[in-house]
């Protein structure tokens, strides 16, 4: 198969498309337009189904009742209808709905800078809706990337039955480069687990490996569903040990299986004695930063985490316990930063490079910071 | 094939809130300690009010030809 | 179970009784809904039922269909997905005047517009119930509720017109009184193909009854009974229609549906281009 | 060279971005790599307009121009705003009504793209491929395959454009060439 | 003055109304639902205006809209509405308009347990609405704090020209106890500094010390403002050194000025050797047991932060560096424990106490956890 | 500067030459704006330009009042809290077919609920210009946009109607060739003491025209010209509305405005209870 | 004693509520400290409803009864679902209508509360309020003053129903005293 | 008091669309270069279509007693 010349959001589509995505539901917003331009057109094609819905939160609440529906389902914004898709978000999450939303950053807060990169909405992939809550997210740095982890994104949400966040930014969402799709036989599907039992024996959110088996409306099973606390049986509860353990378990099934989803990538670490820390558009300046260095002399390396959340805390701590210090490079003013200070505070210093005026960090601002400290150490 | 009427109550869900008592034209019914009494049955026409306008389900015309 | 045919066949009974007040119009309204459903004899495999959040909206649970209650006001946009994820299911939303009309006005009015597949079934108490006794876009003007202690000043939505205006294919009104109209009307809004729109005109003694002094559940009933007056009678004797509430069949007036115009679509594109 | 940064600019309608992906696409064709940028929205609407490209044997991470090899500015507006990214190895190639400063560094290609446009295709909207020309002519065939570009062309225009794009590609190598001639 | 028994959110209606509020838009939900009403009974009395808006996103732009005609406005909202309401936030911040939000908070995530405490919005607090933007949260633990903080939300938005969010409890919404309304004389009441310069020469958003004066629509200063990023004359612009310097600028003046708001109570922390750091409902729970370990010969102290964002880093790493361990106790999976353990984690153990059933957390469930682990050290 | 007195008087000239496209018919409509609050001689502090997003919604930087950029969709939510904050200023809407009808669906049919003195003018050029030509809640059936490659199958809002639907008490249209009128209209919009709703149709060349081959500005203004036809014209000849656009002042019927509601609460409780 | 935990129960519209607040409202105006909660939301629509209060001469910081020095119920159904919560040297204040289980600690005062309501008064309205009554006479003068519960009931309740309550109160205070006569 | 009316042009604000020529009764007006040229200013009238129109104000009609 022949590289194409692809643009960022096209790939996720066409990943999309891949993963069995057959339903989408949107609002036009900069720079996540084009998911869902072509979305519309190449959906009827395959079978499938478009909707631009009224805002951003009819286009969550839509993704969400097609999945119930039994159809993989996808929605994409950027900054300000992610906002809006919050409350909703957290509806996919306690009812275990699996769904793909796609967050392309551009500059914020508020309207911001609607046509400029950023990765200002790190934070809020974690922590925009109320309560606690589970939360995936996965951050592609190339239009390759964004084809394979749009994928990965559908089968994470099937396999956990939980919304997951593509956290892309304009850099990438926007960039043209060569892409190579995928025959379908290379491609790993992951689809939902489906009831076997008899209806009247279906327990609908009743699960021993913490992930309960998904009946689609219209199957035979028919059972409820409601944001509200609710019990196996999915009916309203207020009992204090149901709630503990519905919770617990919503979170748990993705904090304790991280190591299912742990994507990252390493680069020249093995030695490393300085890790840049680096993800999405900023992390290709961090790579050019890191060869740059290494001809100076210094030893650095990148640690390039694409599963955002959870935070892949084992990893980074490991690498904490080998290095002198972690620059965390990221277009905002140092979300992520708080959590790697937090786990790999206790063994390395750890500090920031932040950038929030619409460009990207180039290599050499990352070059000057990082050079311009260990070059007048060396020479002290 | 004759039916045997009968007028029913599910006590349990009856909350009191009079609306049988009130569209009942025979006079039937009345509220007791916050439930529905069958004061009369032998008054009642099986005309169904009481079943069509209770909200909570809590009384009815059964039979035997109803199955119970 | 100690209760009716009906009730054992469409009902979750185990979760009766439901959570309603004494009397709330709710109940026999959501009784309308079933008898409505065993009318038709639909299958219960294929039927879903879709509420937001408020007192009306809890009827999905107590219901033993595929039940979703979603997120307040937004119990259509969630429906829209379903239905056309799968159009062979059949749609309900059961939804409350706060719930449609106030947060998920904009919902009604475009899944309206679409004329998706969809019977909406407002329970209009003309308050909050949920949440205390709030005013809501449909109390009327002067009427009293908790944050309207000196008498409400917002005007009130005439629903029925706002879907139809919006482009409702099916209209019309019943009350909580009215329950075999309404069961009907609902019958009817099912069988048209396209999006449907059914106000139920419910009572809560609790708090717009007793804020505003209407007496318990069957005074509420009452009023329905002697203030209502169908919509037919009026189009023959405007006079009649003087100071009541209209209630009937308003608009039945079908039109090409959302879902199968979208099918002509990938009847004509599935293929090409694709896989 | 491994690797060269282009940079098209000109107004919202002369289609530069189009050109940034032929260029690109042909680039890959050709089994290198290849990046494209724009510039997008408001600040694109009306004023000036800017996509990049940048082609390189290596894989390209930042995928940014920071340099400039190649400056095209089709407008007066475009060349005031983006002749400061220019190389100063770099190769200039402006639109023969532009004024440009004196001391540009590098070779500077003054062309009458536009004014080939509107007499020889009777369309302004053939600047882009004019220019493409001019681009692959400055790097050379050992970049890209002449039928490669020319391909890639026919794909990306309007099919009823396809030949009339072709010539003025070819257009564009000759305004570079008779410059040698 | 007397002691009156009032109901947190009454208390909060009462700060409000002391502190100058006069307008008030919201939309009732459990468990804020009181603020709303009595504001609807107290408003007219005072001269101010109450609306129940069709949602929460039209009560959080109502109120910023009010606030930019001149008028002190607040809105009060729980989990879901808070959600809503985030994208608006992110636009108070960026316009810097002043504006008091309140949330009490109930169990999350969606719709829940709406009727029942929880801590669950703290990291939402501050990552809520997209974009890096300045946070100003404040949370009180009873009756008479809510009285008192509501009025200091009002002065830090209207002194800092940013939207101040007061970050209760369903606990401490709900609860009834003693309080003492002040005198007006006895309370201080900061108003937003005004322009004074003639219209022609007001340059809406320029700032030496990081707070431009504001005019109010209608006073003669035409002015425009908008959520895009903006030059010192409020216009937007794409200008990097610009954009850079608002966004600067805006999380500095809120973050640079901590010491103005750094709310805290400190409770037996002299010689401490161990501490629990509890906000809100829990803690006054976590008073209780400090008590109680105490007397079991247990050097326990309380650290409460009252402004929980911009995090009190200075304090908490003081103590830190003092103590052996902290515990912090939220109603919540762990929230506010990440940030404690990024400051303190370099110093001593930080360790969670957590629950999330709906359920205040027990001084005895504390005194289990530390008692539990100190008095077994003690024997061995 | 160089360019005429009413320009002058009422434009921050400096931010001039807009953003829009050349022809976009968003400048003549704005100028009709300009038009009306220069006949109607409204001191300029006391008017306030609120804004969603869009490009329509670019308008209020251009003009020399106080003016308000807000978020999308909410323009109509932030004038709320404006006008009743201070009711003396009087408050214009400007905003997009999107921005009113799609996302700010509901804040419409509330503010015109509730008819509280605000203006709203719309916009409307069929599409979302701003992010680059997708269909709008005011597409027509069948139209091209980049989100309906295969034409339109979402039926279009009358926006008048929903207006006037949900409570408007002034309502009428123009066009962006209709210039006149369009000023006319919103002179008669602001004076009304209530919620006022103007439809301008706009062009929106670059998408609209271009995807749907309506040819350039010229051809789209001349379409207008061609094929509106003023509601009195087809009120005494309704032959003459047949396929044809209407517009002019459909609706005028002023009612009790909500501020001036407001202030008789104020009035009758102001002092008891309180301070 | 300083410290008072107690909860009162009964039906949704019983006025437990309204009770608690009174009694925490007197302590307050005594000059004692006291919190009052209550369980709010669908599980007290119709079903068993509980309000709290503690009373204490030192601050309160766990604003919840841990274990309730006194409990009221006024039904079964808030009987069985709160019992347990009584404290082992408690006291109990049932309806007379109510079954008990054998095994209670701590005093048991069975009393006529909605008998007495609906013959004495012609109205259930006034069980809360007999029940505040029985509770302060058990508390005792020395907690709170009589007239204090007096001009609190007198301020909390409806204005035109105020003679009633307070005979209503009264006749609490006998309910407890008659057993001891 | 008579005045003397002048066609005038900001010529930075003329995105050159057309409409003004399209509308002008007397063909004034040209498109040249992607700007409004005023052809022939003697076959105006000052009918104003064109200030009207132009949805830039790029045109208008001055005069002495306009101030100009
Ligand atoms: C986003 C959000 N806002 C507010 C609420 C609180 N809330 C729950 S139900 C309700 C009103 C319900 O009114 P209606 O739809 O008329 O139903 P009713 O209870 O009257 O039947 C409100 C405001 C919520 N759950 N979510
Ligand atoms: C919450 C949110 N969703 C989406 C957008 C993206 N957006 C900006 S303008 C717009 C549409 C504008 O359409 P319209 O109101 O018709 O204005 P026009 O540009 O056509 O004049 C959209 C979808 C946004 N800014 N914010
Ligand atoms: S209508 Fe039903 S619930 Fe009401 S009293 Fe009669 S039986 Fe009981
Ligand atoms: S069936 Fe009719 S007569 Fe009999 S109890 Fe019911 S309402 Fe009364
Ligand atoms: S509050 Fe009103 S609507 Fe809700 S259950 Fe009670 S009576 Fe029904
Ligand atoms: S895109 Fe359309 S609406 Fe926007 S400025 Fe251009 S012509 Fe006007
Ligand atoms: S109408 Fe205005 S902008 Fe358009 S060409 Fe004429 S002068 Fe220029
Ligand atoms: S004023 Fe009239 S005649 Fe003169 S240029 Fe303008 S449109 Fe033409
Ligand atoms: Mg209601
Ligand atoms: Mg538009």
């Amino acid at each position: 198969m022949a590289y194409k010349l692809v643009q960022g959001n096209e790939a996720c589509v066409e990943g999309a498309l891949a993963a069995g995505m057959r339903f989408f539901a949107g609002y036009p917003i900069t720079p996540s337009t084009e998911i869902a331009e072509i979305s519309s057109q190449k959906l009827p094609q395959y079978g499938g189904k478009f909707i631009q819905m009224e805002d951003e939160i009819a286009s969550m609440a839509a993704i969400i009742g097609a999945s119930l529906a039994g159809v993989k389902s996808m929605t994409a914004t950027s900054g300000p209808g992610f906002s809006l898709m919050q409350e909703n978000l957290g509806y996919a999450a306690i009812t275990e709905t699996p769904c793909v939303l796609v967050n392309v950053q551009r500059g914020g807060p508020s309207t911001g800078l609607p046509t400029l990169p950023a990765q200002g909405d790190i934070m809020q992939a974690k922590w925009g809706t109320h309560g606690d809550h589970p939360t995936v997210a996965l951050t592609p740095n190339s239009v390759q990337e964004v084809y394979e982890y749009t994928i990965k994104a559908f089968n994470i949400a099937e396999k956990f039955r939980t919304p997951v966040i593509l956290l892309m930014d304009e850099t990438v969402g926007h960039l043209r480069e060569k892409m190579l799709i995928k025959d379908p036989s290379e491609i790993e599907i992951i689809n939902r687990k489906k009831p076997t039992c008899k209806p009247e024996e279906y327990i609908a959110f009743k699960s021993d490996d913490s992930i309960p088996p998904m009946a689609a409306f219209g199957e035979g099973y028919r059972y409820h569903v409601t944001g509200l606390i609710h019990d196996e049986t999915g009916f309203p509860t207020n009992n204090s040990q149901i709630a503990d353990n519905l919770i617990r378990r919503l979170v748990g099934k993705v904090e304790n299986n991280i190591d299912d989803f742990s994507y990252y990538e390493e680069y020249k670490l093995e030695d490393a004695e300085i890790v840049i820390l680096a993800f999405g558009g900023v992390s290709r300046s961090a790579k050019s930063a890191v060869d740059k260095l290494r001809s100076k002399d210094l030893k650095v390396g990148l640690f390039r985490p694409i599963t955002m959340w959870p935070f892949l805390e084992k990893q980074i701590s490991n690498i904490a316990q080998k290095v002198e210090e972690i620059f965390v490079a990221e277009m905002n003013l140092g979300q992520y930063y708080l959590e790697v200070d937090r786990v790999a505070g206790k063994y390395c210093r750890v500090e920031k490079i932040n950038k929030v005026n619409g460009e990207l960090i180039t290599p050499d601002e990352i070059i000057s910071v990082i050079g311009g400290k260990y070059e007048l150490q060396r020479n002290n | 094939m004759a039916s045997k009427k009968v007028l029913l109550q599910n006590i349990n869900w009856c909350k009191g809130c009079g609306v049988c008592v009130g569209f009942c034209p025979k006079q039937v019914l009345k509220i007791e300690d916050d439930k529905c009494v069958i004061a009369y049955p032998d008054k009642c026409i099986f005309c169904k009010q009481c079943e069509l306008r209770c909200p909570d389900n809590a009384i009815y015309i059964g039979g035997i030809d109803n199955g119970l | 179970m100690n209760c009716n045919e009906t009730t054992k066949n469409y009902y979750r009974v185990d979760k009766l009784p439901h959570i309603w007040c004494p009397g709330c119009g709710h109940g026999t309204l959501m009784n309308a809904v079933v008898r409505a459903v065993e009318k038709l004899q639909l299958n219960k495999d294929d039927l879903v039922i879709v509420s937001g959040i408020g007192c009306s909206s809890r009827a999905p649970g107590y219901l033993d269909f595929n039940t979703l209650h979603t997120t307040h006001g937004r119990a259509l946009a969630f429906a829209t997905g379903i239905k056309l994820a799968n159009p062979k299911l059949h749609v309900i939303v059961i939804t409350g005047d706060g719930d449609s009309s106030a947060i998920g006005g904009n919902h009604l009015i475009h899944a309206a517009r679409r004329n998706i597949d969809i019977t909406t079934i407002v329970f209009n108490n003309n308050i909050y119930g949920m949440t205390g006794g709030q005013y809501s876009p449909t109390t009327p003007y002067g009427d009293f509720a908790t944050t309207s202690a000196y008498g409400n000043i917002d005007k009130p939505f005439d629903l029925c017109s706002l879907a139809q205006g919006a482009g409702s294919t099916y209209v019309g009104r019943a009350t909580a009184y009215h329950v075999t109209l309404m069961q009907r009307l609902i019958e009817k809004a099912i069988q048209n193909k396209g999006f449907s729109f059914v106000e139920g005109l419910s009572i809560c003694p609790t708090y717009y009854g007793r804020k505003n002094k209407k007496g318990d559940a069957f005074e509420m009933h009452s009023f329905y009974k002697n203030n209502c007056v169908d919509i037919r009678v009026v189009e023959k004797t405007p006079e009649k229609g003087e100071n009541k509430i209209l209630i009937g069949e308003f608009h039945n007036d079908p039109k090409p549906e959302y879902t199968e115009s979208y099918q002509v679509i990938i009847d004509k594109f599935q293929g090409m281009g694709g896989n | 060279m491994n690797k060269f940064e282009i940079q098209l600019s000109g107004s919202g309608g002369q289609g530069v971005i189009l050109a940034a992906i032929i260029l690109a696409d042909a680039a890959i064709k050709q089994g290198l790599n290849a990046v494209q940028t724009q510039s997008y929205g408001p600040e694109a609407r009306g004023g000036a307009s800017k996509a990049e490209v940048i082609i390189s044997k290596e894989e390209i991470y930042f995928p940014k121009v920071t340099k400039a090899n190649i400056l095209l500015a089709l407008t007066q507006n475009s060349y005031d705003k983006y002749i400061a990214n220019l190389d100063k190895d770099g190769i200039l190639i402006v639109d023969d009504h532009i004024e440009t400063d004196g001391d540009i560094p590098g070779k500077v290609y003054i062309l009458p793209i536009l004014n080939n446009a509107n007499k020889k295709f009777e369309t302004r909207m053939v600047a882009n491929i004019i220019s493409i020309g001019a681009i692959y002519a400055l790097l050379g065939e050992k970049v890209i395959n002449k039928d490669i570009m020319i391909n890639t062309i026919a794909e990306r225009v309007p099919p009823v454009t396809v030949e009339k794009n072709i010539a003025a590609f070819k257009e564009g190598i000759k305004l570079i060439e008779g410059i040698y001639d």
